[in-house]
């Protein structure tokens, strides 16, 4: 039975200290994660300026977990649709409108839906933010061209077996241009 | 026990008495917030400069506060009397009789004032302001009833354009003087004039009034009175009587003896001698709940299609000028089959007069068998502005030959309790007074109450009246002969007045003022005492004089308090002999002619600024603030002329300018044109609406010939849209643009003999679904039946609210209409918004005709009174975003103003459409956001008249008919706080109230016992659109005609 | 940086704003305007044990418990009565003789289109107290309920009185 | 899914993007219309649609000081042009969301060309909507008694039975979810424009409305399932808020009114209009900003031939709802249909059948689909032709059950002003987008270069 597992809920982390290499091509940002995987540099990430497919395979990330938190908003929007309407009309104030029976339901099915469809979309995208770490302005941007044509392979400092110069130069060997190694920034 | 000062205003604002004007105190009054005295408040709104705070309050603003939820009340002051006095003393304006209660109304039995004919009412007073008119029930005249004119009559008090204080006019301009100058003034004048002065009033039917005027006379050294009227036609009446019986007199009509009725011309419930009780009488024979038997026939013969006419069983359309032709051909009939008595009759050819009346044999002689039936139970009368030929006398003769040869004399006719007696004749009245002003023989003139220079145009009373060495018009506001005269002494309203009235002989009633006189008027008759020095007959005022007079033959208290003295005199006496002599038949010109008619609403126009009767649409053809010029449809193919042209009218080397109304029930070659409209003095509301027919008039000035001469229409090729409530080319509900459909079962007719047999004759079975539950068939329960259904959802165990309409009964006169406005504060909205369609009208009158319009004599007018059904499953709630109209617990559709927000979709869903939404603040000069250029606004002190027991509607707010919530909800609490339940007949609704015919009727349907209870079984009931399985709570009778 | 600040403002703000629509009191309880006299209630109804009814005449039978006329106060005050020479009865006392209305101000004031019947309300034993507080105890009369709908409404519920659209609205 | 592929395989072919365009192209090209000083012909046009929104703005405010009374609505006609223009523009909303969603279910490349802007379209056509709903009752400063909230009135509640309680809830969710559906998809190439960005302001700018986005391969993992998820919620949504603005009038018991036929009807009628918009504003936008290369006539072609399909739709609706009307025999209803083809108001209903019916038949030919100027015009003629019909629909009010309270509606100068303000208001906000945002999906172009395999699978 497929259940909601909590790895499915990873969250971007910030890129604060570690290295950073540049590639060209979608291929060989793929090859580039999957040799990183294979190495065994946990937590690191690739910046694109697209969702290249097949990358998720590559870093080994798990699919997103994001359509449960859709599943059961959706559920709670309904219920609060079919409660409220019911409760107030035929229990908080039952008012005689037209004749018609207090409890009529089928009246409130558009509504019931329209509340299931918003809550359910609301707190999607409001998970997504939270899980892509958005929004924060205050990010600082690593290269400028990785929203644009070129493709970035990030290894954090936290990553296991962290030693900067093999990183650099392991980076280097999967055809890495422009290799920088990130430090914080000074709190000013 | 009555008073007729107790004077404190609404809850939140000052009383104030008129005695006080322009003293010190008064100015200090002004200062305060609320001061709200009505008359330096008119003073205020001319001069432009008025607080808005002072409007708010008195327009009863707080929907339009509540509407921006967060502003702040202002706060609202209560300001008590100072003292409480006893009835036994005459009470300072200060002073607060110990029997009046504040928020309680009270009910003063008086008489009304719209029309000359008398009906006794009862003003309904609250904190010393009358509210509304109701007919009384101990007055023979009203019988409880009253007509659109007379509930109108109402605002007249309230009118903006009243002169609010003595004005001399100087070079034709007006000046504001008061009564010590013009009394002096007056008197002077009258000693240097001994012997010259002419008093002329209008026909007066009080008697007291009348002695005193002639005690004046006699005071001042002699002088004349002469009484004249316009547009009716008591002169031919008591002249052909004096010819006929040798007795000038104009008798009165027993309607409810008649069994078969003939008018000739004769607008009897509409605008002839006594509508009110003639409709009344003809209604009592037309209650089908009592027994058939007893219905009357009437067939209407008229030249122009009358209110009357629309309930006649047998409509005959004349030409203008062949009344009287048709009158003898009659007689000849009937003399055919051997009814004796009829003269110069035998010269007659049957077959050529009838074909020059160009109406059919057999119609004739239907008419004639039906009355030769029914001799001693049957009636003639013919009158009114359109009976009014160059022969009218004559005609008048021809009826009085057809009633004796019908021995109806002393019977339907009552020739012993008159309703006037003498030598009457307004005509000659005026020549003479035209006579005596060219020679110079007129000292001082009082004119009260007749309007020469408007109703008379081509009398030159302009020039004339400066003959007189001083002319005082006695009028309620700057008329067009005020503006001739030297003064004008305004005139007290009668709900300010004490007076008396004898409509007939023997039917004595008292007028007793309701409110201290808003502005600074008197009443006739006390103004004549002053000009007489302060004291005439022993009394320094008029109520003294009818309190003396009438304690002498009743109890003045007991008087007061049943408000008539003397019975209607209903047994057969004074048969009398016809001996006149008949003129031989004239013939009429073959081309066009016209009838110039009084209309219901307007009458003589004598109250054209009364917005009430100018938005009050014509019965039949729905036409408002506006008269026009009406043709034949055949008349207006052959000529080209159609709706809304502007036509050229032309009589001799007169003309006029009038738009062009097609209206079907007319003769082809008759053509109709309203009198009482183009008044140019009368207000802001009547100046320029509609043009003066008197012009058009004929026979020697004074003009006296209203009917019957020839016309010529000619198109002026400009358009102008007439501002009707109804559509004009949809013709009978079943032919819709000449598409086929099936008829729509909405107004169900069935002629008397079918019904007699099938008392359901007519009525279809509604198409409602219904399923096979156990063997028959039922509304399923999923079908939401309404609560007469077993099995639906909501029962309403404690009272149920329902209504039922007679259609054999109504008349479509529209008094329920304005009787509905009056009572829900309904507000009037002038000729544009008619135009766009948004009449505001809680309750209107649909009219359908029947039949083909090119066949007129085959055409019925039908109408059906549409209110709010309070339907059981009520369309417009289920789409009420807000549930701002939901179902009480008594079956009534709730309107909740204050939770509108005025989204329409109530108003579109209504299968009656007769939800009204308020596209216009009508009541505040500003609204929440401004909004003032929206100049027909209702001005001070007409909101002094507002009903205080109903929300005053915003700007943005659907309202609609409520079944009189406010009036069931006080009869409630009233039983309530007895401990009791209400009883049948208890809670009236203002419709059912004031109609004459009684076809309205109002009750709790759950009680057995209850008149509506029981005509909701009436084999006759039926429900509008049941099809819709909308559970309608008001039923029609339908519509029975008795034309064999 | 004020991006951080407007983090934690915009929703507080929301929140709070909510908040308010929910439970926001009536704007009118305390409300308490100066009379033209300070007219103690406290005295008169308190110490003095009058009857309400004494003053407020219409309360059983009208729908408006009315304010009695100045001759209802001179019954005690007038002439050379109780406390004739304190100066706010002085005042009336003249306001009387000069013939001159006091006008109040209305403390308990509903808008016009709620037609509240009050002898309705006292024939079926509602306390005044109930709407209008401890009047005995008032030294300056104040609103102390909110009389709003819901506080109408609710009482209505409880009593099964009526609760139509129409019972308060025509 | 095999409708899927069915579609894909007739749709795919031809490139999605001409001109051998490489990643860096794409970006430089798409985003140069934001980056520029617009062009002249920009701010001529911008002035004018400025113009007219400044005019209807005061018209509003002297709607509010003056009351409903300056329109031409009346008793028997309570709804007027601000309904029409209700339906109206929800219906042109509808083209946005259908192409962001239902295309995207079907994994249809050839959106993204035009899915941006059809879905900042969306927004705005709604907006515009959702004004006129508000402008038309009688009290607008009370409109928010339509949002159940706890009040000190009992607490009185809304009456969820009104279908114009239904229109707020589903105005107002449509509106919502759409505007998160576009906004998140525009995060990523508001990063690249924040890239790009040489003027501080420009950057600052970006940086607020990329809320820092840098592309973290999880972060995109994230974002794709959103939009998917999106896509399945707004499709349901989509065809239910146009039933719901059905329901207006499928509800009520008028004849011509009260019809089961109308929620499909007004679907496929919105599907119609909103896809003519959409060629309208595209035809417009790659002549004006030049972006021939991303909007190929293959991705006219394919709208042309959704409007031909939901064009014979409408006509069938028409003819059926004649049909049912004659069969009913119920006179009423029978009437309601006659008076509107043949009544007062007959003159509309056959500009709609000629406007709606016989126009888009010409995409019968691959030719005139293929031609600019043809469609272009189509498309104008469409969205004429479909205000008509919500006119038409409206005057159904003007002559119901009983022939006393029929009447005429004229509208007034202040109708036609609101009326054209609508499209005032409309193209300002469109325009002022144009300039901030890019108008096509950047990122989501990208996944469709025919250079690199991968693309479809």
């Amino acid at each position: 039975m497929y259940l909601p597992k909590l790895e499915q809920f990873y969250k971007h982390k910030e890129m604060d200290e570690g290295v950073l290499g540049i590639f060209e091509t979608p291929e060989a940002i793929m090859e580039a994660a999957e040799k990183t995987k294979e190495k065994g540099y946990v937590g690191f990430d690739c910046l694109l300026p697209f969702p290249v497919h097949g990358i998720d395979e590559a870093m080994g990330t798990p699919r997103s977990g994001l359509p449960w938190v859709t599943f059961f908003a959706g559920l709670f929007g309904c219920l609060i649709g079919i409660l409220f309407q019911g409760l107030t009309h035929s229990y908080d104030w039952p008012l005689n409108i037209a004749g018609k029976a207090l409890n009529a339901w089928y009246a409130y099915v558009p509504i019931i839906f329209e509340l299931t469809v918003f809550s359910a979309g609301i707190y999607t995208v409001v998970a997504l933010l939270f899980l892509a770490g958005l929004p924060s302005p205050s990010r600082r941007i690593l290269h400028k061209d990785l929203t644009s044509h070129r493709f970035g392979l990030w290894i954090p400092k936290s990553a296991k077996g962290y030693v900067e110069s093999d990183v650099v130069s392991f980076v280097k060997g999967l055809g890495g241009t422009e290799v920088t190694v990130v430090q914080p920034e000074k709190q000013k | 026990m009555m008073k007729d000062e107790s004077f404190q205003k609404e809850k939140k604002s000052h009383w104030m008495s008129y005695e006080l004007r322009g003293t010190h105190r008064e100015k200090e009054l002004q200062k305060q917030e609320f001061y709200t005295s009505p008359d330096p408040l008119i003073q205020k709104i001319k001069a432009g400069d008025f607080d808005r705070k002072t409007f708010l309050k008195f327009m009863g603003a707080s929907v339009v506060m509540t509407s921006v939820g967060c502003v702040q009340k202002p706060a609202e002051k209560i300001v008590p009397y100072v003292n409480i006095s006893s009835i036994s003393n005459e009470g300072a304006p200060t002073e607060q009789y110990d029997f009046v209660k504040h928020g309680h109304s009270y009910h003063y039995a008086s008489v009304c004032g719209g029309c000359s004919a008398g009906c006794g009412v009862l003003v309904k007073a609250r904190d010393g302001r009358p509210l509304k008119l109701e007919g009384n029930p101990n007055h023979p005249i009203s019988q409880g009833a009253l007509c659109a004119s007379g509930q109108a009559s109402l605002f007249d008090l309230y009118d903006s354009d009243r002169a609010p204080e003595p004005m001399q006019i100087v070079q034709g301009k007006p000046k504001s003087s008061d009564w010590v100058v013009l009394d002096k003034d007056v008197r002077e004048k009258i000693k240097s004039n001994a012997g010259k002065t002419v008093i002329v009033t209008k026909p007066l039917n009080s008697p007291t009034s009348k002695d005193l005027i002639a005690e004046f006379l006699k005071s001042i050294g002699g002088g004349k009175h002469l009484e004249v009227g316009f547009y009716g036609s008591e002169s031919s009446i008591a002249k052909a009587n004096e010819i006929s019986f040798g007795k000038a007199l104009v008798p009165n009509y027993h309607f409810d003896k008649a069994r078969v009725i003939l008018s000739i011309d004769c607008d009897f419930m509409g605008n002839f001698l006594s509508p009110v009780e003639f409709q009344r009488d003809f209604a009592k024979r037309r209650d089908l709940t009592q027994s058939n038997k007893a219905m009357n026939q009437f067939f209407a013969a008229e030249t122009h299609p009358t209110m009357t006419g629309t309930s006649a069983d047998q409509r005959i359309p004349l030409k203008p000028g062949d009344q009287r032709k048709f009158a003898l051909v009659v007689a000849r009939a009937l003399s055919d089959l051997g009814v004796g008595g009829a003269q110069g009759v035998s010269g007659i050819n049957l077959e050529a007069a009838i074909a020059e009346l160009g109406i059919s044999k057999d119609l004739v002689q239907k008419v004639a068998k039906s009355l030769a039936d029914a001799r001693g139970a049957s009636l003639v009368v013919a009158g009114g502005a359109s009976a009014e030929t160059s022969d009218a006398i004559d005609l008048q003769i021809a009826v009085n030959m057809l009633n004796s040869m019908l021995g109806n004399d002393g019977k339907t006719i009552d020739p012993v309790n008159v309703r006037k007696e003498g030598k009457i004749d307004y005509s000659e009245n005026l020549s003479q007074l035209s006579q005596d002003l060219k020679s110079q023989n007129v000292g001082v003139l009082f004119l009260y109450g007749v309007n020469v220079a408007y109703s008379d145009p081509l009398g030159e009373w302009g020039k004339l009246l400066h003959q007189a060495a001083l002319v005082v018009t006695v009028s309620d506001r700057l008329d067009e002969t005020a503006m001739v005269s030297n003064w004008l002494a305004p005139l007290s309203h009668s709900l300010e007045a004490w007076g008396d009235s004898e409509p007939v002989q023997g039917i004595v009633a008292i007028q007793q003022p309701t409110v201290r006189p808003l502005f600074a008027t008197r009443s006739f008759e006390d103004s004549l005492i002053s000009w007489a020095g302060g004291e005439l007959a022993g009394s320094k005022n008029f109520y003294e004089i009818l309190k003396s007079k009438y304690s002498k033959k009743t109890n003045w208290e007991d008087l007061l308090r049943k408000g008539v003295l003397g019975q209607a005199n209903k047994s057969d006496k004074g048969g009398r002999s016809f001996r006149g002599n008949v003129a031989p038949l004239a013939s009429t010109p073959s081309n066009l002619t016209v009838s110039l008619y009084a209309s219901t609403a307007l009458g003589d126009g004598e109250r054209a600024n009364n917005s009430q009767l100018q938005e009050l649409p014509d019965p039949v053809s729905k036409v408002t603030w506006d008269n026009y010029v009406a043709i034949s449809p055949q008349y207006s193919r052959s000529s080209g002329l159609k709706l809304n042209d502007v036509a050229k009218v032309t009589v001799g080397d007169k003309s006029l300018d009038l738009p062009v109304l097609v209206q079907p029930g007319l003769h082809p070659e008759a053509v109709g044109i309203a009198l009482g409209y183009g008044r140019t003095a009368v207000g802001g509301i009547g100046n320029g609406v509609g043009q003066n027919a008197a012009l058009l008039a004929q026979g020697k000035s004074p003009n006296s010939v209203y009917s019957g001469f020839s016309v010529k229409l000619e198109s002026t090729g400009r358009k102008y849209k007439l501002a009707t409530t109804q559509d004009h080319h949809m013709m009978s509900p079943g032919v819709l643009m000449g598409t086929a459909w099936k008829e729509r079962p909405l107004i169900i007719s069935a002629k008397l003999q079918d019904y007699s047999q099938n008392g359901k004759a007519g009525i279809p079975e509604p198409e409602i679904p219904k399923i096979l539950i156990n063997g028959k068939l039922e509304r399923s329960k999923g079908a939401n039946p309404p609560s007469d259904v077993p099995g639906s959802e909501f029962q309403y165990p404690g009272y149920k609210w329902g209504m039922a309409v007679d259609l054999t009964q109504c008349t479509g006169c529209g008094a329920c209409v304005v009787a509905c406005n009056i009572e829900n504060n309904v507000p009037m909205v002038g000729r544009d918004e008619v135009r766009m369609g948004r009449e505001m009208h809680w309750m209107r009158i649909d009219r359908y005709y029947i039949g083909d319009p090119e066949k007129p004599e085959s055409l019925e007018i039908a109408h059906q009174p549409l209110m709010c059904q309070h339907c059981d499953n009520a369309p417009c709630e289920t789409v009420c975003p807000v549930a701002a109209t939901v179902h009480g617990s008594e079956g009534t559709n709730d309107m909740v103003y204050n939770r509108c927000v005025g989204t329409r979709y109530c108003s579109n869903n209504c299968p009656y459409k007769v939800r009204r939404f308020n596209w216009l603040e009508h009541w505040n000069e500003h609204d929440l956001l401004g909004g003032e250029h929206y100049t027909f606004k209702a001005q001070p002190p007409r909101n002094l008249g507002l009903n205080p027991e109903v929300t005053v509607r915003a700007r943005g707010v659907m309202e609609k008919c409520n079944f009189c919530a406010s009036r069931v909800a006080e009869t409630k609490i009233k039983a309530k706080n007895e401990g009791r339940k209400i009883k049948d007949g208890e809670v009236l609704s203002a419709c059912q109230e004031t109609c004459p015919s009684g076809a309205i009727v109002f009750g709790n349907v759950n009680d057995p016992e209850a008149k509506v209870a029981k005509l909701l079984k009436d084999e006759r009931s039926y429900k509008l659109l049941e099809y819709l399985n909308i559970g309608p709570a008001v039923s029609y009778l339908s519509r029975i005609r008795n034309n064999a | 940086m004020n991006l951080q600040l407007l983090k934690i403002t915009v929703p507080v703000a929301a929140v709070a704003a909510l908040a308010f629509l929910i439970l926001s009191p009536s704007r009118y309880v305390g409300y308490s305007p100066d009379q033209p006299i300070p007219f103690n209630h406290k005295i008169h109804a308190g110490d003095n044990k009058i009857d309400c009814k004494y003053c407020h005449t219409g309360v059983e039978t009208s729908a408006h418990a009315t304010v009695p006329p100045s001759s209802t106060c001179m019954n005690c005050h007038g002439g050379l009565g109780i406390a004739s020479k304190q100066e706010h009865v002085k005042w009336l006392t003249n306001q009387y003789y000069e013939n001159k209305p006091v006008s109040w101000i209305k403390v308990h004031d509903q808008p016009d289109f709620v037609y509240f019947n009050h002898s309705r309300h006292i024939q079926r034993g509602v306390d005044c107290s109930g709407c209008h507080g401890n009047i005995a105890e008032a030294v300056k009369v104040k609103q102390v309920q909110s009389l709003n709908m819901g506080y109408c409404v609710d009482c209505h519920r409880e009593n099964n009185a009526p609760n139509d659209c129409s019972t308060c609205h025509r | 899914m095999s409708l899927a592929q069915a579609v894909r395989e007739k749709l795919d072919i031809p490139d999605l993007v001409t001109g051998g365009k490489s990643l860096r192209d794409v970006t430089s090209d798409i985003t140069k219309p934001n980056e520029d000083f617009p062009t002249s012909l920009w701010w001529k046009v911008f002035t004018l649609v400025l113009t007219i929104t400044l005019v209807d703005v005061a018209i509003i405010g002297y709607l509010f000081y003056e009351g409903l009374y300056i329109l031409g609505i009346n008793n028997p006609v309570g709804w007027g042009f601000f309904v029409v223009n209700f339906v109206f523009w929800i219906g042109i909303g509808h083209a946005g969301t259908l192409i962001s969603a239902v295309l995207y279910l079907f994994r249809q490349g050839w959106r993204t060309g035009i899915n941006r802007a059809a879905e900042a379209m969306t927004i705005f056509a709604v907006l515009v909507a959702a004004s006129n709903l508000i402008l038309h009752v009688g009290r607008p400063w009370l409109g928010f008694w339509l949002f159940p909230y706890p009040n000190e009135r009992g607490p009185l509640w809304v009456n969820f039975r009104s279908p114009l309680i239904w229109d707020t809830f589903a105005v107002s969710t449509y509106l919502s979810i759409s505007l998160v559906f576009w906004y998140i998809g525009l995060i990523p190439d508001l990063a690249s424009l924040r890239d790009r960005a040489t003027e501080t302001w420009r950057k600052n700018l970006y940086n607020v409305l990329s809320f820092g986005w840098v592309g973290s391969a999880r972060a995109w993992s994230h974002l794709e399932i959103v939009s998917m998820v999106l896509a399945a919620l707004s499709t349901p949504l989509v065809l239910s808020v146009h039933t719901i603005v059905s329901f207006d009038f499928a509800v009520s018991i008028l004849p011509g009114w009260h019809t089961t036929i109308f929620p499909p009807y007004f679907v496929a009628g919105a599907i119609f209009s909103g896809f003519a918009m959409v060629v309208t504003l595209m035809v417009i936008a790659r002549e004006v900003f030049n972006l021939k290369d991303y909007i190929t006539p293959k991705h006219l072609d394919n709208m042309n031939k959704i409007m031909m399909v939901t064009g014979l739709i409408v006509g069938l609706a028409y003819s059926t709802e004649f049909f049912i009307a004659w069969y009913s025999g119920n006179e009423y209803e029978g009437f309601a249909f006659v008076n509107r083809a043949f009544g007062p108001y007959g003159w509309a209903y056959f500009i709609m059948i000629s406007c709606n019916v016989l126009s888009p038949q010409v995409f019968w030919f691959r030719k005139l689909r293929y031609s600019i100027p043809v469609m272009f015009v189509a498309s104008l003629v469409v969205n004429v032709g479909m205000w008509f019909e919500r006119f038409v629909i409206m005057m159904t009010l003007h002559r119901d059950f009983l022939p006393s309270s029929w009447a005429m509606y004229t509208p007034t100068l202040f109708d036609y002003a609101m009326l054209i303000g609508t499209f005032g208001i409309f193209f300002t906000l469109f325009l002022l987008w144009c300039r901030i945002m890019p108008v096509i999906a950047i990122a989501e172009v990208k996944t469709v270069m025919p250079a690199k395999e991968g693309a479809h699978h």
